[in-house]
């Protein structure tokens, strides 16, 4: 953030960032064609046209259908041109690659706090390697906020009740602001943050040195103990409830027929609304955590469940009704 | 409008109330016959007991007018909540 | 002069010009009757689509057979109603007097109903808030039943609206200061608004109680 | 004497039949309630201009020193509010279409009088109402009202605000009724639809939006008030609530009002452009029907406030093609202004000159709107100043200066007093650069990152942002200068005659100020809309 007197262009951090000025320039260009003969003609016309001057004003043109057709058609197919070039781009701001390291965000009435995978938290600020793509997996704990990086030219609201996701790959290391863009309140203007992008190394370096002792997974283990979750999910458990060994990523028929993939908004639901989505074959037993467990508690139980190992995308649960060994699903 | 044409109508609103509510209530999968049930409900009270089609088309025209706005709002809303993934 | 030429507001020049303004800004008015409540059609069948589950239980706990009965008394309301337009035409003042009053009587009925039904809910503690502890499960069943109370009480309001400008027609004819056939138009004006309550709670009634129902 | 009523031996104008403040509080005629909607409705303008001033002064340092953050969210939410819902929707609709529309027409008053007196009281009283809640204390909630922070988070007077801009909706849907009506059924023998000036089919189109898109909003802050006021939570993320089913609700009415607020202005621009150039619009039906065209599709296409909201990828790219489609009617009306200048026989006044304004912002707000409706330009620039500036340029820059426009134009007509057009110049040349001072640097600061609605910024914006208050301050200036002459034109300003500016319409047929009925006898209406002399010098006898 080097803060010059008068700075007219924001500094641009990713290959995004390029892409979007790239749009803007071309968008301008084509509308200026379109545009500029307006402003010309109305002074021209103006200053040809006064009254009292000596020009030929006969068989006035009471309309043409030839012209209206012209100035509709033309910048209409500009405008499509250009709206697919956006549409492709925004296709891909909307959907982040696979591999991308994945920190959770968390906002709250005036503060962003953020989580690593190794377990590391910050508090309005976030740490991240240069040139990798990163996935930031966000939710609200009160009202509407939005996570904004005008350095990468994106923004994504963070609402209350459901994850949202917004993702980039930063190309030049330094310091960038980050705002809340949408109103949320009395400090709204408070609630900045900074990203610090840093090359590998200085990244680890940072990683290691910032004292995290457990890693994610193992706080949400320490959770999963703490509100009993293990008494029926854990190995020796005496009442009858989904075993969560290899459920990340893998699809699981419900009680209504349907099935969905056990993603990060699944497990959240079925831990904060258990009855929402019944997993096929249970009863519904299990007490809502609604009021118990705060966002970040539900990130680490999440982080814990993936940790007990992937599950291959689209192989139907273990203990489905499809095939389940009759004695297994006898209490 | 006799009184016969309008007593007529009112037997055929009761009658398709009443279809409406028992396949809903016995046959909970086939619910949404109520919705069809209604609607001809609502054109039958329209045009018989408001007798909407005694009025000029303009009339008639802003009477459907709305419904049209709401379609559009309904599809787009809905179609958003359903391709969210 | 034809006779209802008398009665010609201000800016009209002939009574089939004044007659036809005053359908077209009734109808307008009730487009926009109609999309209010539109709105709130879109909240019901969004959440149906978001919650199944949460709306079907809430579903299950609603009395609609009760409901039923009360959507009949609104058809037969509307039934007098039309009767006593059609008697308004014919300048037949006891007639009207009446049916108006029959009206009144069978929208007064909806809503006494329609307040025992509550009262109902509220000891079973399915209303938000008040009332003992809610059976329900889910809160998108709550959620549900928030938005049963605020339709069914916005529908009611607009019930009570219009038995009192029932009522209110009752005394001015009482008071002969609506000469029939002449005036007979604002009588169908009225009929026409009590015949939009109706077709809202034709519409509103599977909305709530009928469709989705936990299987 | 080119006297165009000969039989006008002076009947009374309304102004002069009948004195006394019961005459003007119980009027039923369409003339006297435009003026008694043009003092309420100036009176809420210099308001919402005093907001936006703490607004301008607060945001000249960096750090927020002039205005708690609390106050300084009170006084945009108030600057919001009252500029929306007090100023711009009614303004033009209820001043110059209660004054003109049965003119333009040829009838002798609007179709339901009494309502239309009633849509005042319900200006004023909803305006009073929520005038009261914003001065105790008013709401930190801004105008949008989006939940969960309208509904759980906020303390201020929320229902308070709600109930008044509830009954102020009312105000709009029956002005926009009796428009709708009053247009269908009332125009004089002769007059069909494409005789009709092009401000009666705006002021049509924004009826029908006005009638259809109020009661949605209506339905929304009734369901916050009743969120807010008895728990009975119906947008509450806790009970499963979504807060994108409010934004859905709310931006279906609110994209349209934002259509309400402009295409009065277009009308009143199709009849300044045609009278200063005296001369026909080039292509009328294209020009009349872009107007029924931007009121449909302008329904289509609310979600394009929702790009960055968490709405779906697919719904997101289906708005933003339908974005692209409303903007076209908009290109055909300022292409075909533009063409009914050639071979005109321009004379330019004070009137004009806004209209030159009109023309120049609002091409720069119409194509900033399209950035915005580009969806990967809108996921940078969305809720920044790029909006804010974007929306200024319409709002501000077109639709003011309509109305600005149209006060000038008819002012003669509706006080039978003519102003100094010296000052009209001046004032219309200051607003233009007093305007363009003030906004264009927000399109930086936009593009920059600075967010909307920021008590306190970062230090290298602030040189752009002390420019953009410069220009405010000059804006203010600008503004208050027509308050001055045309007041002083009302006792000191010459007489006008009946038809000041040559122009062709009924409006300029009868007296200036009117008589009461408008006209002595019903016109036939034999001529086309804007019918001058073909031949280029202008004389009619």
């Amino acid at each position: 953030m080097d803060d010059e007197f008068l700075r007219l262009w924001p500094q641009a951090a990713s290959d995004h960032a390029h892409a979007i000025d790239w749009l803007i320039w071309s968008f301008t260009g084509m509308m200026a064609i379109f545009v500029v003969p307006v402003f010309v003609l109305t002074i021209l016309f103006a200053i040809r046209y006064r009254k009292g001057t000596r020009v030929s004003r006969d068989h006035r043109p009471r309309g043409s259908m030839k012209v209206e057709m012209t100035w509709i058609v033309l910048p209409f197919i500009g405008s499509m041109i250009i709206y697919l070039v956006s549409a492709r781009l925004y296709y891909e701001v909307k959907t982040p690659p696979a591999d991308a390291m994945v920190i959770q965000v968390v906002a709250k009435q005036w503060m962003w706090k953020f989580q690593h995978p190794g377990g590391q938290r910050e508090i309005n600020t976030l740490h991240v390697p240069v040139g990798r793509p990163v996935r930031l997996n966000m939710i609200s704990q009160d009202v509407i906020h939005s996570l904004y990086f005008p350095a990468l030219r994106i923004k994504q609201d963070l609402l209350p009740g459901r994850y949202t996701a917004l993702w980039f790959s930063a190309t030049e290391t330094g310091r960038y602001e980050a705002f809340c863009a949408e109103y949320c309140g009395t400090d709204h203007s408070k609630m900045l943050a900074t990203l610090i992008v840093q090359s590998p190394q200085e990244y680890q370096r940072w990683l290691s040195q910032s004292g995290a002792s457990e890693s994610l997974a193992e706080q949400g283990e320490v959770l999963f103990r703490q509100f009993g979750c293990s008494g029926c999910h854990g190995p020796a458990a005496v009442a009858k409830a989904p075993t969560l060994e290899g459920l990340y990523g893998r699809r699981v028929a419900l009680h209504d027929g349907t099935s969905v993939i056990a993603d990060q908004a699944y497990i959240r639901d079925s831990i904060l609304l258990p009855h929402k989505q019944l997993v096929a074959g249970y009863e519904p037993i299990m007490p809502s955590f609604s009021n118990v467990i705060d966002e970040e508690g539900v990130l680490r139980l999440t982080a814990y469940i993936q940790s007990l190992g992937e599950g291959e995308q689209g192989e139907p649960h273990a203990d489905s009704p499809r095939n389940p060994p009759p004695e297994e699903t006898a209490p | 409008m006799k009184t016969r044409k309008l007593l007529l109508i009112y037997a055929g609103l009761l009658m398709l109330l009443a279809i409406g509510a028992t396949v809903a209530i016995q046959f909970p999968q086939w619910a949404m016959l109520a919705l069809v049930c209604a609607a001809g409900q609502a054109i039958l009270l329209l045009f018989g007991l408001a007798e909407l089609g005694t009025h000029t088309p303009l009339v008639r025209f802003f009477a459907f007018g709305a419904g049209f706005w709401l379609v559009l709002m309904f599809t787009l809303s809905i179609a958003d909540l359903l391709t969210r993934g | 002069m034809d006779v209802r030429e008398q009665y010609l507001a201000e800016p009209y020049q002939t009574a089939a010009q004044q007659r036809e303004a005053t359908f077209l800004g009734m109808w307008v008015f009730l487009a926009t009757e109609i999309m209010m409540f539109g709105g709130l059609f879109l909240v019901i069948y969004y959440y149906r689509l978001q919650h199944p589950v949460g709306v079907g239980e809430a579903v299950h706990h609603l009395h609609s057979i009760l409901a039923a009965f009360n959507s009949a008394l609104l058809l037969t309301g509307s039934l007098c109603m039309s009767l006593m337009v059609q008697a308004s035409r014919l300048g037949d003042y006891r007639r009207v007097q009446r049916l108006l009053l029959l009206t009144a009587f069978f929208g007064l009925a909806f809503l006494a109903v329609k307040g025992f039904e509550y009262g109902w809910e509220y000891r079973e503690g399915l209303l938000p808030g008040m009332g003992p502890e809610s059976p329900l499960k889910e809160p998108a069943a709550r959620l549900f039943m928030n938005i049963y109370l605020f339709a069914t009480g916005l529908h009611a309001v607009h019930v009570t609206l219009g038995v009192t400008i029932i009522l209110g027609m009752v005394v001015r004819i009482h008071f002969a200061h609506m000469k029939l056939p002449e005036r007979a138009i604002t009588l169908e004006m009225v009929g026409l608004y009590w015949h939009l309550i109706d077709v809202i709670w034709i519409v509103l009634y599977p909305s709530l109680y009928l469709v989705g129902r936990a299987v | 004497m080119s006297q165009k009523n000969p039989a006008a031996d002076r009947a009374p104008s309304y102004l002069a039949d009948e004195h006394g403040l019961r005459t003007w509080l119980l009027t039923t005629d369409h003339k006297r309630i435009a003026i008694l909607y043009l003092i309420s409705v100036t009176a809420f303008f210099f308001l919402g201009s005093l907001a936006a001033s703490l607004v301008r002064i607060e945001l000249v340092t960096p750090e927020g020193d002039l205005l708690s953050p609390d106050g300084y969210n009170r006084a945009f939410t108030l600057h919001g509010v009252v500029m929306v819902w007090f100023f711009l929707i009614p303004s033009i609709p209820a001043v110059f279409g209660n004054f003109l529309i049965p003119i333009m027409i040829g009838a002798r008053d609007m179709a339901f009088p009494k309502l239309n007196l009633f849509s005042w009281y319900l200006l004023v009283g909803g305006g009073s109402f929520t005038l009261y809640a914003l001065l105790a204390g008013g709401v930190a909630t801004g105008w949008t009202f989006y939940t969960p922070l309208s509904t759980m988070f906020s303390n201020g007077h929320v229902v308070a605000v709600i109930l008044g801009v509830f009954i102020v909706g009312f105000s709009s849907i029956l002005t926009g009724l009796n428009i709708i009506v009053t247009i269908h059924r009332l125009r004089a023998p002769g007059m069909t639809w494409f005789r009709m000036p092009l401000f009666c089919w705006s002021l049509y189109a924004t009826s029908v939006i006005l009638v259809l898109a109020t009661p949605v909003l209506a339905i929304t802050l009734l369901l916050v008030a009743a969120e807010h006021l008895f728990g009975i939570g119906v947008f509450d993320p806790r009970l499963g609530g979504d807060p994108l089913l409010f934004q859905h609700l709310f931006w279906f009415y609110s994209h349209p009002a934002v259509y309400i607020m402009i295409l009065p202005a277009m009308g009143v621009m199709s009849e300044l452009v045609t009278a200063a150039a005296h001369k026909r619009i080039f292509g009328y039906s294209f020009v009349a029907y872009s107007s029924l065209a931007i009121a449909v599709i302008g329904f289509m296409v609310w979600g394009h406030h929702m790009f960055v909201a968490g709405q779906s990828m697919y719904a997101s790219m289906v708005f933003s093609l339908l974005s692209f489609l409303v903007a076209i009617p908009s290109a055909i009306k300022v292409y075909n202004w533009t063409a009914t200048l050639y071979k005109s026989n321009l004379t330019i006044d004070a009137h004009f000159l806004y209209a030159l304004t009109f023309i120049g912002l609002f091409v720069i707000g119409g194509i900033t709107g399209l950035f915005l409706a580009l969806l990967a330009a809108d996921v940078h620039v969305h809720d920044t100043y790029f909006v804010v500036a974007h929306f200024h340029y319409i709002m501000v820059g077109a639709a003011v200066a309509g109305f600005f426009g149209g006060l000038h134009f008819w002012w003669p007509k509706m006080t039978g007093r003519m102003y100094s057009q010296l000052w009209g110049k001046i004032a219309a040349v200051m607003i233009f650069c007093g305007f363009n001072l003030t906004f264009f640097p927000q399109f930086l600061l936009g593009y920059l990152g600075m967010p909307r609605r920021y008590h306190s910024y970062p230090e290298d914006f602030q040189f752009l942002h002390v420019l953009s208050s410069t220009g405010a301050a000059v804006l203010a200036v600008g503004y208050v200068m027509p308050f001055f002459y045309l007041l002083w034109s009302l006792r000191y300003g010459p007489q006008a005659e009946d038809d000041p500016w040559d122009a062709a319409g009924l409006e300029w047929r009868t007296s200036s100020p009117p008589p009461t009925h408008n006209f002595l006898e019903t016109p036939i209406v034999d001529f086309d809309a804007y019918e001058y002399p073909p031949e280029a010098t202008h004389g009619r006898s």
